[in-house]
């Protein structure tokens, strides 16, 4: 079942981005990036990380390809304009492109994955396995823990132990990217606000 | 039934990121390049949250992957102003003709 | 005596009362002292873009000036209600009176815990105080928290055994400095609003300087700047008296000498100005000298700064210098003879596990007399004091009397209990020398103000001699008194100089006191408190003799040199010296009282112009004609001669050093004896009396020659022309000085000047030539070679990356591109390079 | 490991229970358990589409004074919608030349699949959830917004510059009202301290006092706000701007026809009974019918299913109440100009939601006890009827102390276990 939902999943994700990279419409780019991102949300509920996949959904798909559309749509002087690719780039990206997968994924299947955790979790004596709250992770319900991550207070660490004092959560890198959104609403709007030309009122 | 694997999701990350740096390299519309550069957060993030689940990192994968959403958002955001002004400046999306800065 | 009620419930100071005490006390004299300081910080930093004719800076100088009084007076009566106004008998009386039942205990107890615990660390900081050693004063010293209180503020630095840090030492010499100080400088500060007020303008005329063609100088007026150099030497005198240690000390006595240079060079346009100001300064540098010699002797063999133990309540700690030297009786414990003496001293363990050789000592005592000579003016430094009446007059006044020269007594008053009987010797002699040099030049200066320069030469001498035979209450008695009356005098004469439009030539006044009688009749009062005149023996009640301060002051000294010269014989001018002095003395001020005020007018164009200054300026002279008077409250003789103290003494006496009151007998190596209180209160009467006698013959020739005209002086000059000459040169000091230091050193300096010019001169431009011929090899070097290789690397480098910027096609997508395949090239080489992973 | 994405309880009964060809593997369980939930959701959203259409234009011609339809199915006419969807399958399916084919015909699709998507997390009645998530209301919430794609993919595929001006419209309106939308509906969040639909609903019963329409002033002005917002998320009218036919011919729909053109409708109307019922379940009660001793009374004697279908059939009314005022104010209200929507929202519902949701947090930090027009709270005695009622232990099935230690951080934390 999970290995069917991967295939699902996982295989509309890679068909979708490589659709994106091989379609030459930007809007069909838009609508494979959609569907592959949307797939990336589904192995995010897979994995057990539910608030991550919703966040995905909204802010990804729902915002930011909405946003790139909405671009699209500004830019392009006529509805369906593509602009083409050089014949001999595509060649050298696809080569290129193929290496680097070949590269990545030799990495992948080399490397001793569970060899590697074991290794680390006996060097810093913190079993992530036996960590209650990442253990109901796998449930799919993170949302309480992530936020309270999120405001300074890591459940899934501190519980469960003799501990006395919280571990530091993410509060601040939390403050920082709030400051930094406001940052970023302000500038975007700067940057793309229309352009006034002045008229000069002494002459009429 | 098999157990899917870190690798599997790993694999698919690693599509996701080469796909994503090959619509960099090709797209010479600049949204196809911001549509790259999603794709390659994307990719990473998937590596994050499969890192979570298999690895050892715990929560902690999974609110970088957050972090990285939200700030590809304001890139995104951001990048769509700039690619507006470049529209508004030369009448085209082309990013090859932003080369100005050329040696 | 003025005072009946005083508050019967007074007992023996408890720790308590005594940290409370000590913490009020604390405060209050730190912002009297540092209330200066901020004055000082805003007018300089305020003033000189301000309005030059505003007259805010002085009143803020006054202010803070004058708070600081204020402070100072809390202060001292915080301490006298502390400490029963060092009258402990009566608060002994009052306490017993309360407890009468206690009484026996109380006493016994006190005495017993000293007579037990002599050598306990536990009564160490009681030390300096002493114990009992004389009847009139057995009480107060039972109790171990009298009268001093000491502390730090904060420790600046410690350097290994070196421990730099800012102390306090306050005993009833400290708060009575502190008021009279402070008082003294605010009278002359409000004085100052007045002399110095022609300053308030943009164009100021300095009638003094000469330019060529005929013109004076014109600058700018520095009212503010006067008024931040007095805030100044004010903060710096205090912090001087408040010191708890010798490197403080130290620091405010140069910090004195740098503001008396700025105020003495006051008027720096003025060549005489400004060589007076550097006069004073390098002629106290000679003095510090010594100061310095002196500090590291101490240091080396004390290992400590302070005078005494910084947490006094505490078991002691770490024990000052006086401490450490001194026995609980004030004893030395000096074993050995001739050379190899040493003297023991008592250590934070209570052991005498520290020792320093005798000679050591005297010679630390000898350097840090060295100091005080040169601050003090005493022989043989004592030329620049006269020359320092370059400054403005107020300045005068606060030099002579409350600051800078009062500095030297006051530290060899402080640091009494560090000079043997040796020092005290020298001192004595030194007094005595310059007591008597002053006395005599004084005869024949017409100067208004260096009649009084070296009156106060010689008033300086008498401190120095009066310490230096034993009387330490005296010595520092007349430095309070004289304060006054000094002050006073200059202020008066200040008064004159500025109503007769800067004539200080005596010779070209006269019968001023027609026309400025504020200024000569309080003139007078100083006058005559300087000569010592008094009707003694004649008492009343609540106002004692009839005499001005001056007078017991002076018969104190007197007394006390008799009563050395009766126990040393052989030291018998330090008695006939001073005596012949007081003579001198009576005889010299009122020479310019007569000269000045009284008679015909010599010069009728000065004396048409002469007015009596505006109020703001005679309002202090009447304020410290009063002090000059009544300074000495509550002294006076009764029918036997005896002298009985008021509250100065008093108060003055509770800061005594323990060894002083008992005198000593037979002791140092030249066996000398030192009167103790008893003893002189033997010869008060007869000391008394010849110093009476001696003053009212000074009076009658002054009066003889300068009023009734009976001797002529011009006629006397002539007839002892040799000596009038020698008198007039000011016994030839400066021109001694010239010969012995100032000639020998420019003739030693031309050769050098020769081998400079003839020789060194000529190498020198032998190899600048050489190098100039080797420079043009070098710089055809460079041109050809050095600058061709670096053009070649220049050139190499712009045409490479000419070349490159054909990668650089500005094209974002060929820049990803790159990116991914170095990344897999990087990633080729690794797996290449690093199979095993 | 399935569980985030499929429904266990069915699953794990069909792996034990003992009758028929039961028990079955795990695989079948799954897929079966999957296969009934998908049935059931397809029927709460095909339904209510089916009758809302009716609804709509039953009520739109009592509004404008007409009968509406009266033939087809008997009297009212209430088998319109379905003779409405046999006559569009039997169109012809086309596309103009112009069009992007492949994404003009995948758009209508899109839009129906993220409407249908939503109802996942929706909870029908206290037991009865597709997918209990704790993140329940953030993924409704995610999956609404992917609806908006499919329209604006709609709108540009077609090749019409009618179709892409409603397109734009769209997204424009979607992406702005997204924001004070999120703003009211963290409102119920922050007082439930959960994002969890079924807690939030169950912190919700008793008394209708409970409700958080009637906790304070505030969250009474942030359910209208909420409705607003709703409106225009689901570009009804008064805020229909894409599909505007006297300006837009019909918007971004103008070139489909057929079962094209009824999936948007289909998925118009689903999401519209969704979000009436996300409104109920958020502010007025959910699945409780606001008198607390009778649900109490049904949990107790007749048992949980029945009370199940009890709140089930309480939620249907109160969101389709909710639906019917939607289309009230649709042939009530004009529509605005497109600036005046933005507006609108810029200027007004997202000032307007900041404040409630501000005024809400601090309302429950220093008038912790203190309802809505002066009434003491726990006068329904929720917890009594709670404690009473049956919630299924699966409900929130999540890491308990983790629960726990975040029920004191919620400023009502005592609502939960």
């Amino acid at each position: 079942m999970e290995t069917l939902l991967f295939v699902l999943f996982g295989g509309t994700a890679a068909v979708g981005a490589l659709a994106v990279v091989l379609s030459q419409n930007v809007v069909r780019m838009a609508f494979y990036l959609v569907i592959s991102l949307g797939s990336t949300a589904g192995l995010f509920f897979m994995l057990g990380a539910d608030f991550v996949g919703a966040t995905q959904l909204l802010i990804y798909v729902g915002g930011t390809v909405v946003l790139l559309i909405f671009g699209v749509m500004l830019t392009a002087s006529g509805p369906f304009i593509t602009i083409k690719t050089a014949p001999s780039q595509v060649i050298i990206a696809s080569v290129v492109g193929l290496a680097f997968f070949g590269v990545l994924f030799l990495t992948v299947l080399q490397v001793d994955w569970n060899a590697n955790s074991a290794r680390l979790e006996s060097e810093y004596s913190a079993s992530s396995l036996e960590r209650i709250g990442y253990n109901e992770a796998n449930v799919g319900n993170t949302a309480r823990s992530l936020g309270a991550a999120f405001l300074g207070a890591r459940f899934d660490e501190d519980l469960g132990r003799d501990r006395k004092e919280l571990s530091s959560g993410y509060l601040l890198p939390f403050e920082i990217i709030s400051v930094h959104l406001l940052v970023v609403l302000v500038g975007a709007a700067y940057l793309a606000r229309a352009k006034r030309r002045v008229t000069r009122i002494e002459e009429e | 039934m098999n157990e899917i694997a870190l690798e599997g999701y790993l694999g698919i990350g690693a599509l996701l990121f080469v796909c994503g740096v090959l619509c960099m390299a090709t797209k010479r519309n600049g949204i196809g390049v911001l549509m790259g550069v999603e794709l390659v957060l994307n990719g990473a993030n998937v590596n994050f949250v499969a890192f979570s689940k298999f690895g050892t990192l715990g929560l902690d994968g999974q609110i970088a992957s957050m972090f990285v959403i939200v700030l590809a958002a304001a890139e995104a955001a951001v990048a769509l102003a700039i690619a507006l002004n470049f529209y508004n400046n030369h009448l085209t999306i082309d990013v090859d003709r932003a080369n100005e800065l050329k040696g | 005596m003025a005072e009946t009620d005083r508050p019967t419930t007074n007992q023996f100071m408890s720790v308590e009362q005594y940290l409370e005490t000590a913490e009020s006390l604390k405060w209050l004299l730190t912002v009297a002292w540092l209330l200066p300081l901020l004055g000082f910080a805003v007018e300089i930093f305020g003033g000189y873009w301000g309005d030059r004719h505003n007259k805010v800076a002085s009143y803020l100088a006054v202010g803070c000036i004058g708070t600081g009084f204020v402070c100072s007076l809390i202060a001292l009566f915080t301490w006298g209600g502390a400490t029963h106004w060092g009258h402990p008998e009566e608060a002994v009386a009052a306490a017993e009176h309360d407890h009468a039942h206690d009484e026996g205990h109380a006493h016994d107890d006190a005495h017993a815990h000293n007579d037990g615990h002599e050598h306990d660390e536990e009564h160490a900081h009681a030390e300096e105080h002493g114990p009992e050693h004389d009847d009139e004063h057995a009480h107060h010293v039972n109790d171990p928290y009298s009268a001093a209180f000491s502390g730090s503020y904060y420790m600046l630095g410690q350097f290994g055994d070196l421990t730099v840090s800012l102390d306090y030492y306050i005993d009833g010499l400290t708060i009575v400095m502190f008021c009279m100080v402070t008082l003294i400088a605010t009278c002359i500060h409000v004085f100052a609003i007045g002399y110095m007020s022609d300053e308030l303008t943009d164009d100021y005329e300095d009638h003094f300087v000469h330019l060529p063609g005929g013109k004076h100088f014109h600058r700018p007026g520095r009212f503010y700047r006067f008024f931040a150099y007095l805030s100044l030497f004010s903060f710096s005198m205090l912090g001087l008296v408040i010191a708890g240690n010798i490197f403080m000390v130290f620091v405010f006595w140069e910090l004195v000498g740098v503001c008396s240079y700025l105020l003495i060079g006051f008027y720096v346009e003025r060549k005489s100005a400004s060589t007076a100001a550097n006069k004073a300064f390098i002629m106290n540098r000679v003095g510090d000298f010594g100061f310095l010699i002196g500090l590291m002797i101490l240091f080396t063999s004390f290992g400590t700064f302070r005078f005494a133990n910084p947490h006094p309540t505490e078991r002691a700690v770490e024990p000052g210098l006086f401490q450490m030297l001194r026995g609980e009786h004030g004893d030395l414990h000096i074993h050995g003879e001739g050379r190899e003496a040493e003297v023991f001293l008592t250590t934070a363990t209570g052991d005498h596990d520290k020792s320093i050789p005798y000679w050591l000592l005297v010679t630390a005592g000898l350097g840090i007399f060295a100091g005080c000579i040169g601050k003090s003016a005493q022989f043989p430094l004592q030329t620049w004091l006269p020359d320092a009446m370059e400054g403005p007059t107020p300045v005068s006044a606060l030099v002579h009397s409350a600051t800078m020269v009062a500095a030297g007594v006051y530290l060899a008053g402080r640091f009494y209990p560090m000079f043997t009987p040796e020092v005290l010797l020298v001192i004595a002699y030194v007094g005595c020398i310059t007591l008597f040099i002053g006395a005599t030049i004084a005869i024949v200066a017409t100067d208004i103000k260096r009649v009084l320069a070296y009156s106060t030469i010689s008033q300086l001498g008498y401190m120095m001699l009066a310490l230096g035979v034993g009387g330490w209450v005296a010595g520092l008695f007349h430095l309070i008194t004289h304060a006054f009356f000094k002050s006073l005098m200059f202020l008066c004469s200040g008064s004159v100089i500025h109503g007769c439009h800067h004539e200080q030539e005596m010779t070209r006044m006269g019968g001023l006191r027609k026309k400025m009688p504020i200024t000569a009749y309080t003139m007078l009062v100083g006058v005559i408190a300087i000569s010592g005149l008094a009707i003694p023996y004649l008492t009343f009640p609540f106002i004692g003799n009839i005499a001005f301060s001056g007078f017991y002051s002076k018969d104190e000294i007197v007394a006390t040199a008799l009563t050395h010269m009766s126990l040393n014989p052989v030291h018998f001018l330090l008695f006939l010296v001073p005596l012949v002095t007081a003579g001198i003395t009576a005889f010299y001020m009122f020479r310019l009282w007569f000269m000045t005020f009284a008679g015909e007018p010599k010069d009728e164009h000065v004396y048409d112009h002469a007015h009596e200054s505006p109020w703001v300026m005679t309002a202090p002279l009447l304020v410290l004609s009063f002090f000059a008077i009544t300074v000495t409250w509550g002294m006076q003789i009764d029918e036997e001669g005896h002298l009985k103290p008021g509250y100065l003494v008093n108060a003055l006496l509770t800061a005594e050093p323990a060894h002083v009151g008992e005198g000593l007998t037979e002791a140092g190596i030249l066996g000398l004896s030192l009167p103790g209180h008893h003893a002189v209160h033997e010869y008060h009467a007869t000391a008394g009396t010849a110093a009476l006698i001696a003053a009212f013959a000074g009076l009658l020739i002054s009066y003889l020659i300068y009023v009734n005209r009976a001797i002529d002086p011009a006629g006397i000059a002539r007839q002892l022309s040799g000596t009038y000459n020698f008198l007039v040169e000011k016994w030839q000091f400066d021109n001694l000085y010239d010969a012995m230091f100032v000639r020998p050193v420019h003739i030693v300096a031309r050769w050098p000047q020769a081998f400079d010019r003839n020789y060194l001169d000529g190498f020198l431009h032998a190899l600048c030539r050489c190098a100039v011929w080797v420079s043009k090899w070098d710089r055809a070097f460079d041109e050809r070679v050095v600058d061709r290789l670096v053009n070649l690397v220049g050139d190499v480098t712009f045409a490479v990356g000419r070349s490159l910027t054909v990668i650089q096609t500005g094209r974002l997508r060929q820049y990803v591109m790159f990116i991914a395949v170095g990344v897999v090239a990087l990633f080729a080489l690794m797996f290449v390079f690093m199979p095993t992973l | 490991m399935t569980a985030a994405v499929m429904a266990t309880t069915l699953s794990e009964y069909l792996q034990t229970a003992d009758w028929a060809f039961l028990p079955l593997d795990a695989v079948w369980a799954d897929a079966a358990a999957a296969v009934v939930h998908i049935t059931l959701l397809a029927i709460f959203f095909g339904l209510p589409a089916f009758v809302f259409i009716w609804a709509e234009r039953k009520v739109s011609g009592r509004i404008q004074d007409r009968l509406g339809p009266t033939r087809v199915g008997g009297k009212f006419g209430w088998l319109q919608s379905l003779a409405d969807g046999v006559k569009l399958i039997q169109k012809e399916d086309l596309w103009p030349k112009a069009a992007d084919a492949m994404l003009f015909r995948v758009a209508p699709y899109l839009v129906v699949v993220a409407s249908f998507a939503a109802f996942l997390v929706l909870p029908f009645s206290s037991d009865w959830v597709a997918l209990a998530l704790d993140a329940g209301l953030f993924v409704a919430l995610a999956l609404l917004s992917l609806e908006v794609l499919g329209i604006i993919l709609a709108g540009y595929s077609s090749g019409s510059k009618w179709s892409l001006f409603g397109g734009m419209r769209e997204a424009a309106q979607m992406v702005s009202y997204e924001v004070p939308l999120g703003i009211t509906a963290v409102i119920p969040v922050a007082i439930a301290g959960t994002m969890n639909l079924g807690e939030i609903g169950s912190m919700q019963s008793g008394w209708f006092i409970n409700w958080f329409l009637l906790r304070d002033p505030f969250t009474f002005l942030a359910f209208f706000v909420f409705f607003t917002v709703t409106l225009a998320s689901n570009k009804r009218a008064p805020f229909d701007l894409a599909e505007a036919e006297s300006e837009l011919v019909g918007g971004f729909h103008t070139e489909y026809s057929g079962m094209r053109w009824s999936f948007f409708f289909l998925a118009e109307y689903a999401s519209m009974w969704f979000v009436s019922a996300l409104a109920a379940i958020l502010f007025l009660g959910g699945w409780w019918t606001g008198i607390g001793p009778l649900d109490a009374w049904v949990a107790e004697t007749l048992g949980g299913f029945t009370a199940n279908i009890l709140g089930f059939v309480v939620l249907v009314t109160k969101a389709s109440v909710l639906v019917v005022v939607q289309i009230w104010i649709r042939w009530t209200l004009p529509r605005l100009r497109i600036d005046q929507v933005m507006m609108t929202c810029l200027k007004y519902l997202v000032p307007i939601s900041c404040f409630l949701f501000l005024a809400t947090v601090l309302w429950s930090l220093f008038l912790p006890h203190v309802a809505c027009f002066g009434l003491a709270k726990g006068m329904g005695e929720r917890t009594a009827v709670m404690a009473a009622a049956p919630r299924a232990g699966d409900l929130s099935a999540v890491d308990a102390p983790a629960v726990d230690s975040v029920a004191s951080f919620s400023p009502s934390g005592e609502g939960r276990r």
